[in-house]
Parts: C-alpha cells; sequence; structure tokens
C-alpha cells in the first residue's frame, strides 16, 4: 500500500559526524504518529532532510509513493508536505490573517498575479478566516503576529501549514516553550484537524505525546530504536533506559 | 510659503530683466562638487578677478552679472539642466565655464536653440566647437599639445612608449601624438590605456621600465595622479634607466608641483601656459592673483583661459555697448585677437572658433628654490587645432 | 597593492566586530592628513609622524565610536551602509574645508627612497620596506587575536554578545578598543600609503570600492580572510595590469563576481 | 500597507504628488527642466523601491538598469536612426529587463553583502565597457546627436521643457500606477513576505528564488524606462548615469524619502534634488556637509526617513488626541 511518507535507508553525516544512520520509516495515511528521542538524538535534521532543507547523504525519500529525495523544497509542499517550525518562524510584523492568506494563495497557485488587489480576492480571505475559526484564532486576525501571545503564535504556525491543505503534516515541537495550559488547548486544536492528513509530530512533552499518537518512532543517535503503540513504548524497557530513564533523571 | 516666495523671486526676476537692459548676464557654470571640484575655484577667480580690474573699462552704465552653477563633476545632464534654467530663467546673454567634455556636449544644443553665445573655458576634445555654431573655445585642444610634441620627440627619440588614462581626452591625446611621431619617423613601442580609477600605478610602470623606450608620454587628467605617477616613475627607477618622461602640460601643472617634489624635475612638457611663463602679460597676471588671493596661490592653465575667455566676453560688451545680440557676438568673437594674453599672443580661428596659440616647450626647473615650469622654447607659434586641420583635409 | 595595507585594519573592525565599515578610508584619510601635517609643519620625523597617525586617529575614532557607531551595532547592513556613506560624506566636506582642494604633500626620508636589489631585480625600497611592515603587523595582530586572551574575548563576544556580557566581559569596552584599534591600523595605513595613494579629500569615496571588493571577497567573521583577499586581488591585478593591461579594470570585477558566485560567504566566511 | 487586509481604495493623500505637480507645470514654468528631472529620479527610486522596500533586495548597482536603458535609448537614436519616442522607450525597457534576467538569475541566490558587492561589481563593468567602447557610446565625450522626434508627431521638446516635464509626468503617472496595483496584488503581499521571512516562503511552497528575478526584472524594466527618459529629456547620454555614484544617489534619496513606502520614493528625490539644487547654488563648495549629516541622522533617528517620521508624528498625535477625547468623555 501506499504510505503518506517513506524514507529508505536514509543517511546523514557531517564529516565524520553521523547524524542519520540507516532511517527506514514509514508514515502511513492519516496516522497520528510521534517521533521522539532524547536531545541530539538526530530528530531535527531528520525533519531537515523529509522537508528537503537538507540533502541526505545517502538513501531515499517517497511521498506517495513519488520519490522525492532530489526535489526542492517548495516543491515537496507543492506535493503535500507541510511543517511547522520548532522555533516560531512567522511573518512577525505582517497581520494573522496575512500570514495564512499567503500560504493559502501560495497553495492555490494566486501568488503571482499582479493586478487585482490582495484584498479583493475574496476566496483567498474567506479561506484563510475559516481556517483561523477553526484553530480558534478569529478574533486575532487583523493582529501582527508578533503581538500575540505565544502560545496562539504557535497555532499560526499550525494555521500556516494547513493552509497549504498538506497530505502531510510535519509539527516539529508544536508546544515548545508553550505554557502548560495552552498546551492543552494546542492539542485540543490538533485533535480536531481532519482525519485525511497524515500527521507525524516531534516533541518532547511526553504527556502531549502519548495522549496525541498513534505510533511511536524513538530515534536515538541517528538510529530508529523502536517503533510501535504507545503502550509497546511505554512499557519498553530499553527506551525505558536511554530516554524516559534519563528524562527523569534529569 | 516657500512656493510663494519662489514665484515672488521669479516674477521680481522677469521685472528686473525687463527694467535694467544693461546688465549683462553671464551664465557661468563649473565644478565645485565632486572629485573634481577644486578646479571650479580656478575658473572663477579668474573671472572676478578680471570682471575687478577692467569693471571700468565697460560702456557707462552697463554691468556685469555673474550667473555662477555647480555642475557637479562630469555630469551631463546637470549640466544641461543648470543651463536650460540659465536660458529660459534667468535670461543670461552668454554662457560660460565648462570643465567637462560631456557637460559641454550636453549644452551645445541648448546654446544652437536658444542663440546664446557659448563660451568653453576649459573643456578641451576637439569636437565640442563643431557642435554648435555658438560655442566660441578660448582654452585648448588635447590635439593642439600633444601632435606638436610627438613632433618634437620625432627628433629627439627613437622609441616611445605611451601611457594614458583610458577616456575621451587621454584617446585624443594619444593619437595626436603617436600620429606626430610617426610621421617624424619614431617608432611607437606600446601603449597601454589605463582605466580613470586606477590606485597604483607601479605595475604599468615596470612593465614600460622592461620594454626600454627612449621616453615615455604620459597623458592622465591633472592632478594628483599626475603626482602619484611621477612618484611611482622615480621609485621604480625609470629615470635611471635612461627613460624621458614626457606629456602635454596636465601632467605637471602648476598647482600641482609643490606636492609632485624633486621627482618631477627634468619631466619635459609640451603645452600653452605656465604660471612661470616669463612674459610681462602673465608676469602681471600672476602678481595680481597673488596679490587677491594669497601669496601662497598660483593661478593655472584654466585660470588663464578664464581670463582670457572674460577678456573676449568684454571685447564683445565694449564693441555692442551692452546689448549682447548673439550672431553680432559670435561675429566678435570670431575675429578676436588678443596680444596679452598671459600666455602670448591668442586668437580664434574664425573658421572653427577655436583657439589658435603658441605652444611651449617646458621643463619642470627649480627656479629660487620652487619648481616651476620653465618654458625653453616657443616651439609652435599660433597652432590651430590640429585635428580639425586634418578633418577639413579629408 | 599597497592599498591592501589599509584594509588590514578594516579586517579589524569588520572581520572582528562585523560592521561594515564603509568609512574605513575616512580614517585612513585622517591618517594622512596627519603624517602630512605633523611632518610638514611641525619637521616631525617620519616614523613619529607615524606613530602619531596611528594614535590620533586612534583617539579620535572612540569618540565616534561613542557617540555614533556604538548606536548601530545591532542594526541591519543597509542602515551600517548609509550611516558609512553619510559619514564619508561629512568627512569629505571637513577635509576640504579644512587642507583644502590639493593632496596633502608627503616626502619620505631619504633612507627610503630609491631601489634595493633583491634577487637581482630593482624593487623600489619603499615598497619592500611596506611589504615588510605589514607582513609584521598581520602577523602580530593574528598572533593577537588568537592567541592573547584579548582575542578570545573579542571572538567570543562577536559570536554571542549576550553570552560574552553574561560571563562578565565588558563588550561596550571591548569593541570600543576593537574599533580603535581597527581605525589606528587604518590611520597607520593611510598614513603609510599617502606616498603612493596620494590623500586629497576625494579619498573615501574613491578607494570605497576597493575596500568594499576586498571585505566581501574576504568574507565576513574572519581577520584572515580580508588579508588574504587583499593580498591575492593586489597581486592578481598588479599582475594583469602587468601581463595584460588592456583589460585594466575589467578583472579586478570580473575576479570578484567570479569568487563571489563560486562562494557567496567569500573565502574565509564563517556565516552560514 | 499592503497585503490582505489592506484598504487599497486611493485616499485623498495620494492625489497631492499629481495635483503639486499639476501646480509646478503651471506655477514654475522655468524650473521645468529641474521639474523632469525629479519626476525621472522619482521613477528610478520607485523602481528600487519595489525591490529593496518590498523584496528586501539590497542593491549598490541599480544604475545598472538606468545606464543600461539611457545608453540603448541614446544608440537606437544614432546608430540605428530610430527617433520615435515610444520604440527608443520600448527598446530601453527591453535591453534592460533582459539584464535584469541575466544578472538576476545569476546573483539573487546569495544575500546581503554578497548581493550588494555583486550588483556593484556589474554596474561597475558596464561603466567599463561603456568608457571603452568609445565608438558606440561616446565614452567620457558622452553620447550627443541623440535625436527624439515629437510625441505622437506634434509635441516636439521645447526649451522650456513643458513636453519633457509632461512626458515624464505621465510616464511616472504610469509607473506610479503599476507599481501600486502590484504592490497591493498577492504578488506584492508575496513579496513582503519574502522580505519578512524567507525561511517561511520557502516552507510554504514559494519558488523564492523565481520571484525574485520576476520582480527583479519588472524593477530593472522600470529603471531601464526611467534612464531613457533621462536621455530624451537631455538629447544626451553621459558616464555618469552608470556606476557606483548614481547607484548610491538613489539609494540615498530612497532611504530619506522612506523605504517600502510607495511614497518614500516620491519625497526623497524631491526632497534630495531640490536641497542640491539649492544648497549646491549657495553654498556649492560645502554641500557634501550638509546631506552627509542629513543621512547619518536618518540614519540613527528616523529609520522609516522622511515619511516615516511623518508617520510617527501622526501616531503620536492621534493617541494623544484619543487620550483626550476619551479624558473628555470620561470627565462627563
Amino acid at each position: 500500500m501506499a504510505f503518506a511518507l517513506q524514507t529508505e535507508k536514509l543517511c546523514k553525516s557531517f564529516g565524520a559526524l553521523t547524524v542519520a544512520e540507516q532511517i527506514d520509516f514509514r508514515l502511513e495515511p492519516g496516522a497520528r504518529h510521534a517521533l521522539i528521542g532524547p536531545n541530539g538524538a538526530g530528530k531535527t535534521t531528520f525533519v531537515n532532510m523529509l522537508t528537503g532543507a537538507i540533502a541526505p547523504t545517502s538513501g531515499k525519500i517517497f511521498l506517495n509513493d513519488q520519490e522525492v529525495t532530489r526535489t526542492s523544497q517548495a516543491a515537496r509542499v507543492r506535493l503535500g508536505l507541510g511543517r511547522t517550525f520548532q522555533i516560531t518562524t512567522l511573518f512577525r510584523s505582517l497581520p494573522v490573517l496575512d500570514n495564512v492568506a499567503l500560504a493559502v494563495a501560495e497553495r492555490r497557485g494566486d501568488a503571482q498575479r499582479m493586478w487585482r488587489p490582495a484584498s479583493a480576492h475574496r476566496e483567498i480571505i474567506d479561506e484563510s478566516l475559516e481556517l483561523l475559526a477553526t484553530l480558534g484564532l478569529a478574533d486575532d486576525a487583523a493582529a501582527a503576529a508578533q503581538d500575540l501571545p505565544y502560545g496562539k503564535q504557535r497555532l499560526v504556525e499550525v494555521a500556516i501549514a494547513l493552509g497549504l491543505r498538506p497530505k502531510v503534516l510535519l509539527l516539529d515541537e508544536p508546544a515548545a516553550g508553550v505554557p502548560s495550559a495552552d498546551t492543552e488547548k494546542i492539542l485540543r486544536h490538533l485533535e480536531k484537524l481532519s482525519a485525511e492528513i497524515a500527521i507525524l509530530i516531534i516533541e518532547h512533552d511526553m504527556d502531549l505525546v502519548f495522549r496525541f499518537a498513534q505510533r511511536i518512532t524513538v530515534l536515538v543517535q541517528g538510529q530508529v530504536l523502536v517503533e510501535g503503540p504507545p503502550e509497546e513504548i511505554a512499557a519498553d524497557k530499553r527506551v525505558r533506559d536511554v530516554y524516559l530513564g534519563e528524562a527523569t533523571h534529569a | 510659503m516657500r512656493l510663494t516666495k519662489i514665484v515672488a523671486l521669479a516674477a521680481f526676476a522677469l521685472v528686473s530683466a525687463a527694467a535694467s537692459a544693461q546688465t549683462v548676464k553671464i551664465g557661468f557654470i563649473t565644478s565645485y562638487s565632486g572629485l573634481n571640484g577644486n578646479l571650479g575655484p580656478y575658473m572663477e577667480r579668474a573671472v572676478r578677478l578680471y570682471i575687478k580690474q577692467h569693471q571700468k573699462e565697460l560702456p557707462p552704465g552697463v554691468k556685469i552679472e555673474l550667473i555662477i552653477r555647480d555642475d557637479t563633476g562630469p555630469n551631463p545632464d546637470k549640466a544641461r539642466q543648470l543651463a536650460q534654467e540659465l536660458v529660459v530663467r534667468d535670461k543670461v546673454d552668454l554662457l560660460a565655464g565648462v570643465i567637462f567634455t560631456p557637460n559641454a556636449m550636453s549644452m551645445a544644443p541648448i546654446a544652437t536653440e536658444a542663440k546664446v553665445p557659448f563660451v568653453i573655458m576649459n573643456a578641451g576634445t576637439s569636437v565640442i566647437t563643431t557642435r554648435s555654431p555658438y560655442i566660441a573655445r578660448v582654452s585648448f585642444t588635447l590635439w593642439q599639445s600633444s601632435y606638436p610634441l610627438g613632433q618634437w620627440a620625432a627628433k629627439k627619440y627613437k622609441t616611445a612608449y605611451t601611457l594614458v588614462s583610458d577616456f575621451g581626452p587621454g584617446h585624443d591625446a594619444e593619437t595626436a601624438f603617436m600620429q606626430a611621431f610617426k610621421e617624424g619617423g619614431g617608432n611607437i613601442v606600446a601603449s597601454v590605456r589605463v582605466p580613470l580609477q586606477n590606485p597604483d600605478w607601479a605595475a604599468y610602470l615596470q612593465r614600460v621600465k622592461d620594454a626600454k623606450p627612449d621616453t615615455l608620454f604620459v597623458f592622465i587628467p591633472a592632478g594628483k595622479t599626475a603626482t602619484a605617477v611621477m612618484k611611482n616613475f622615480s621609485e621604480l627607477g625609470l629615470g635611471q634607466a635612461g627613460i624621458k618622461l614626457i606629456g602635454p602640460g596636465d601632467i605637471t601643472t602648476d598647482e600641482e608641483l609643490p606636492n609632485m617634489g624633486d621627482v618631477a624635475l627634468g619631466v619635459t612638457t609640451m603645452f600653452h601656459y605656465s604660471a612661470a611663463g616669463d612674459r610681462p602679460a602673465n608676469k602681471a597676471f600672476v602678481a595680481a592673483w597673488k596679490k587677491e588671493y594669497g601669496a601662497n596661490e598660483t593661478p593655472n592653465f584654466l585660470s588663464a583661459a578664464s581670463w582670457d575667455g572674460t577678456a573676449m566676453i568684454f571685447e564683445a560688451i565694449r564693441q555692442q555697448k551692452g546689448k549682447i545680440d548673439p550672431d553680432k557676438t559670435m561675429a566678435i568673437f570670431k575675429s578676436w585677437k588678443f596680444a596679452n594674453s598671459p600666455r602670448g599672443p591668442i586668437s580664434i580661428d574664425p573658421e572653427t572658433r577655436d583657439i589658435v596659440q603658441n605652444e611651449y616647450l617646458r621643463e619642470v626647473r627649480k627656479v629660487g628654490g620652487q619648481l616651476a615650469n620653465v618654458e625653453l622654447e616657443t616651439f609652435a607659434a599660433a597652432v590651430k587645432d590640429p585635428w580639425k586641420e586634418q578633418q577639413k583635409k579629408k | 597593492m599597497i592599498l591592501y595595507v589599509i584594509s588590514v585594519g578594516l579586517s579589524v573592525t569588520m572581520g572582528l566586530m562585523g560592521f561594515i565599515n564603509l568609512a574605513h578610508g575616512v580614517f585612513a584619510m585622517a591618517g594622512g592628513f596627519i603624517l602630512s601635517t605633523a611632518m610638514a609643519r611641525f619637521g616631525v620625523p617620519f616614523p613619529l609622524a607615524l606613530v602619531a597617525a596611528f594614535v590620533l586617529v586612534s583617539l579620535g575614532s572612540i569618540f565616534l565610536e561613542k557617540i555614533l557607531y556604538s548606536r548601530l551595532y545591532a542594526r541591519g547592513e543597509l542602515s551600517q551602509v548609509l550611516f558609512c556613506i553619510g559619514l564619508i560624506l561629512v568627512a569629505m566636506a571637513v577635509a576640504r574645508l579644512i587642507y583644502g582642494n590639493l593632496a596633502a604633500p608627503v616626502f619620505l626620508p631619504d633612507y627610503l627612497r630609491g631601489q634595493v636589489q633583491v634577487l637581482g631585480r630593482d624593487f623600489p625600497t619603499y615598497r619592500v620596506f611596506l611589504i615588510l611592515f605589514s607582513g609584521v603587523l598581520i602577523l602580530s595582530l593574528w598572533t593577537g587575536v588568537e592567541r592573547t586572551r584579548w582575542g578570545a574575548m573579542v571572538r567570543a563576544a562577536v559570536d554571542n554578545r549576550g553570552m560574552a556580557q553574561s560571563v562578565g566581559i565588558n563588550t561596550k569596552r571591548l569593541f570600543m578598543i576593537t574599533f580603535a584599534l581597527g581605525s589606528g591600523l587604518a590611520g597607520l595605513g593611510g598614513a603609510l600609503g599617502a606616498d603612493i595613494l596620494p590623500v586629497q579629500w576625494g579619498y573615501p569615496f574613491e578607494h570605497l570600492v576597493y575596500f568594499l571588493i576586498v571585505v566581501a571577497v574576504g568574507g565576513l567573521g574572519s581577520l584572515r580572510g580580508p588579508f588574504v583577499a587583499a593580498l591575492l586581488i593586489g597581486i592578481a591585478d598588479t599582475a594583469c595590469k602587468y601581463w595584460v593591461p588592456a583589460l585594466g579594470a575589467f578583472l579586478v570585477y570580473a575576479a570578484t563576481i567570479g569568487i563571489l558566485l563560486w562562494r557567496p560567504q567569500g573565502l574565509f566566511g564563517v556565516r552560514a | 500597507m499592503s497585503g490582505y487586509s489592506a484598504d487599497t481604495r486611493i485616499r485623498w493623500t495620494e492625489w497631492l504628488p499629481w495635483v503639486a505637480a499639476g501646480a509646478f507645470f503651471f506655477l514654475l514654468p522655468e524650473y521645468l527642466s529641474l521639474g523632469a528631472r525629479i519626476l525621472i529620479f522619482i521613477l528610478f527610486a520607485l523602481s528600487l523601491d519595489l525591490i529593496l522596500g518590498y523584496a528586501g533586495i539590497i542593491t549598490l548597482g541599480h544604475s545598472a538598469f538606468f545606464g543600461l536603458g539611457a545608453y540603448t535609448a541614446g544608440i537606437v537614436s544614432t546608430q540605428l536612426a530610430i527617433n520615435e519616442p515610444f520604440v527608443q522607450l520600448a527598446a530601453a525597457a527591453a535591453v534592460a529587463a533582459l539584464l535584469g534576467v541575466a544578472t538576476g538569475a545569476v546573483i539573487l541566490r546569495t544575500r546581503a553583502l554578497t548581493l550588494l558587492m555583486l550588483t556593484l561589481a556589474i554596474t561597475a563593468i558596464l561603466l567599463e565597457v561603456a568608457n571603452k567602447a568609445t565608438w558606440l557610446t561616446g565614452g567620457a565625450d558622452g553620447l550627443s546627436g541623440v535625436k527624439v522626434d515629437p510625441i505622437l508627431g506634434f509635441f516636439r521638446f521645447d526649451l522650456y521643457g513643458r513636453t519633457a516635464f509632461l512626458y515624464c509626468l505621465i510616464a511616472l503617472f504610469l509607473g506610479w500606477w503599476v507599481v501600486r496595483r502590484l504592490i497591493y496584488s498577492p504578488f506584492g503581499a508575496m513579496l513582503t513576505g519574502i522580505r519578512e521571512n524567507t525561511t517561511r516562503m520557502h516552507a510554504i511552497g514559494a519558488p523564492v528564488y523565481w520571484r525574485l528575478v520576476l520582480v527583479y526584472t519588472i524593477s530593472a524594466t522600470m529603471a531601464g524606462i526611467a534612464g531613457a527618459l533621462l536621455t530624451q529629456t537631455n538629447q544626451f547620454v553621459g558616464l555618469n548615469v552608470l556606476g557606483l555614484e548614481p547607484s548610491g544617489d538613489i539609494l540615498v534619496m530612497l532611504i530619506l524619502g522612506g523605504v517600502g513606502r510607495l511614497y518614500g520614493a516620491f519625497i526623497g528625490p524631491v526632497v534630495y534634488l531640490i536641497a542640491q539644487d539649492y544648497l549646491a547654488k549657495q553654498y556649492p563648495e560645502y554641500w557634501y556637509f550638509g546631506i552627509g549629516t542629513l543621512l547619518i541622522a536618518v540614519v540613527l533617528f528616523a529609520p522609516g526617513g522622511i515619511l516615516g517620521m511623518v508617520d510617527k508624528l501622526r501616531d503620536k498625535w492621534l493617541s494623544l488626541y484619543k487620550q483626550k477625547s476619551s479624558a473628555r468623555a470620561s470627565a462627563r
């Protein structure tokens, strides 16, 4: 069957330092999948290879059975790969509406229209507003992104990614740096997302991971340690040793 | 507020222009800002000095009003705009000045269209005067000095190397020298054109040294570039290698000599003016200059040309009793002769409206502890622009 | 090639502090004027005049750093570039007011004139002196930055200003001293080069392009970069002028474009 | 500002420049050649604002397009003897656009100082070419003998510069219209996005590089047209249209007026050129001092340029006014 996202023997090394080693990973359509691992496990490198921000040393990446290993970042987005950033990456001084509308316009192929005013493109604006409403941001559409509380900025991140109508959504620590009350809110919104989108979440907040994910992959030192449903992972001794153990000790 | 002020001023200017017809307005354009902005004052001072000394010779009731504009350097569109304003708004009777050739070229159509006589006091590319029947030039052309220099050099040296700045005047000087030198039986070893903005001359001069010519002909814009070349020439030991440095007078301008120091000694140049020129008219000119602007100040060739140009304008005013008619003025210019110019007898060629003057062979020597361009001989008397003479034959 | 001696100082301000100091030529010009004035008007011997150029320019730059530059460290490149253009214009006007239109006369002492024989060829003494001098200068700077505590502190402060501040480094004073050193070197360079590159009021603007090239090619954030770039371009430029003079100015620009397309961060750029 | 939340109706203040230009024409007929010069530089500044202010491309080489346009218009007349003004304009626009695509495609992958340097090197090379190719460009003497037929066979370029002024005014109006539409369109919003956060634009699938090449080309075309206008009004081209100096000048003008605000490109050249004209006449030798000080002051104290300052003052005034009125309301 076709996987939403798949990697084959993916490797990346910077000189002598190997940060990804033979990673075989599969994301099923509509999956709620989490990628966890201790600091320096190579999670971010892995995500960057998936999105095309950096090129792998060897191995292959497939998006819906289409090889995209050498495809540009922008082209992968057009093939249905959306992402959020670990560090909030917004158009800070622009209104929230514009943040989302830029993505929507890009997806619709309207971003190169040069004549009719942007504010007259109702179809783009309406879709963006709708999207904001589903994430509870309807009232903030006119505010500048930088003026929003951090938790809401993280949701704008998600909204931008959703504006691309992705088939696969990579959430890079969506709750990083967010107070726990807001984490709850973010989680609620994430749970409401369409079941057609396959979601890969990279997260440190174990509570969130275990509540959200149906499958979990544990990455340690650039290698897949184990993969399975949450119960299995929670029970796995090796995971407890290298990861949960470390977490409790720290 | 500001707008009304300008309008009022403009209206006032119109009225006053009508009321005092006896005021002759001269629109004077030169460069004060920009990298060559140091040259402007040499011209303006000469014009002011002449007016000051000779004002009483004007017909009674006639006054001269000098309207000065800065063209900011080789900036033809600015120069054209200024000329246009001078003609349209200030209603000047004459245009004068201009250091740079492109500026003069861009102003030429305005002189033609508005029928305003235009006295060029520096810009030295030969073709300028052909661009408008209302242009007369009192300065020089590069052919005028480089061509005779080539003739002179051909008699003395067998081989020559030419090194010029890569721009219009440089090309003019190079062609003129080479032509005369070859006609005289000389051999050009090599010719090099150097970018205008060239910080270091050592590489070029080393090459010259290795080529071992009898003489090195150099033309570069007057000023500190020339100093740099002199210093490099001496440092690299080209003089000791038996190479003689020659060029048109631009390379040893009078005001730059103190900066060059002893390295300039012995450089031979051909030019139409030297502040050290041993003529009574020149001595008086230099003395008046020092009296007016300070003992450390020396006029240069720009000053001499501006001085003579003003003299020519005075002649036209006197003959027409202060009422400037463009065509009559041009007729007066064409037949103008001036025996007492600081640079010796000069005149305007009626055919080409270009200057006719003597070319002097000079050498840098120490006079009373100070460096000066000492005129050795009047190499050629009453030289017309050789380029135009050749064009005629064709 | 001598022009590039001046950019040694530039590699200190630009390389270490990451400030695009286009107004570097201003300090070089000041150095040249000071040398000329000291020698011509007060009869100061050449070596002493060099020291004076270095010290006075450093002091002057501290003043400028305090009131102007320090406000701009955190600002974007565009602001820095524009500010420098403004400063250049003001400096040019001031220089013209004080020193008039002509270049400052500089006369070398006799022992630096003439030629020396090296490997059977004649070389101008002064140039040999300059090359040796700048070689010594860059070596001592290099060891200064790489080996001393001061060097380590500067590098730390550039990498992460907040962090350096929090471990007790007085970055403000550090930057001030570094800036003064860089400018002082510029003054020294201007003074040294005054004989070959005449110092006139248009100086900072005329040589602006060369400073820019050196820095862009060398790459920001390293001390070595601009120096190597200066040397490289200087030699290439000189060689080209000697062998193919007809190409003239093209080569420098073409080489710049080539190198920058090949390595957009410059030869030794460290910024990712 | 532009974007999806913007109100794109033309405000009454936006008609002010055109009213002012009209008034200028009738009230100051003797300054029309200065006026035309200002209009040309506004168009040039506008083209720079499009890439600098909206797309965030820093350049010190925009004169490459201005100069190329100027020379193309001139050469079309001197070499091909085509004196029809619109053909000259079109040729200039086409050639400048071509250079825009060609150089943009090469250099726009770089950023910041590297980009600055590359743009500068390109215009410096063009300057060198124009200087050397004397047979084509007239070299340092400048290209003279450019002829321009009456516009539409009727309006001659007259000595007073009336035709030139109106011609440039119409060109500027069209340029303004195009740029205004452009920046308020989705394309304009997208450019702002690139300026604000390039990483994010990549992540939403925008082919950033090609978009930059596109806008660079549009801007180059406009700059080329501005250059051609300069040639046509002067019937002359000099080397001073190329190289670092005109690039720096136009940058200074734009910054002075305010970057990334459509009308900064209007205010800047007006203030700069009038100040130059005025100061240069009064104190010709030291006008640098004034403009340099002004520049430092703008960078240090008014990063938004003159327009930014006006905005700030207005905001302050508005908030004061609101405070007062709300205080009054609560007092009741």
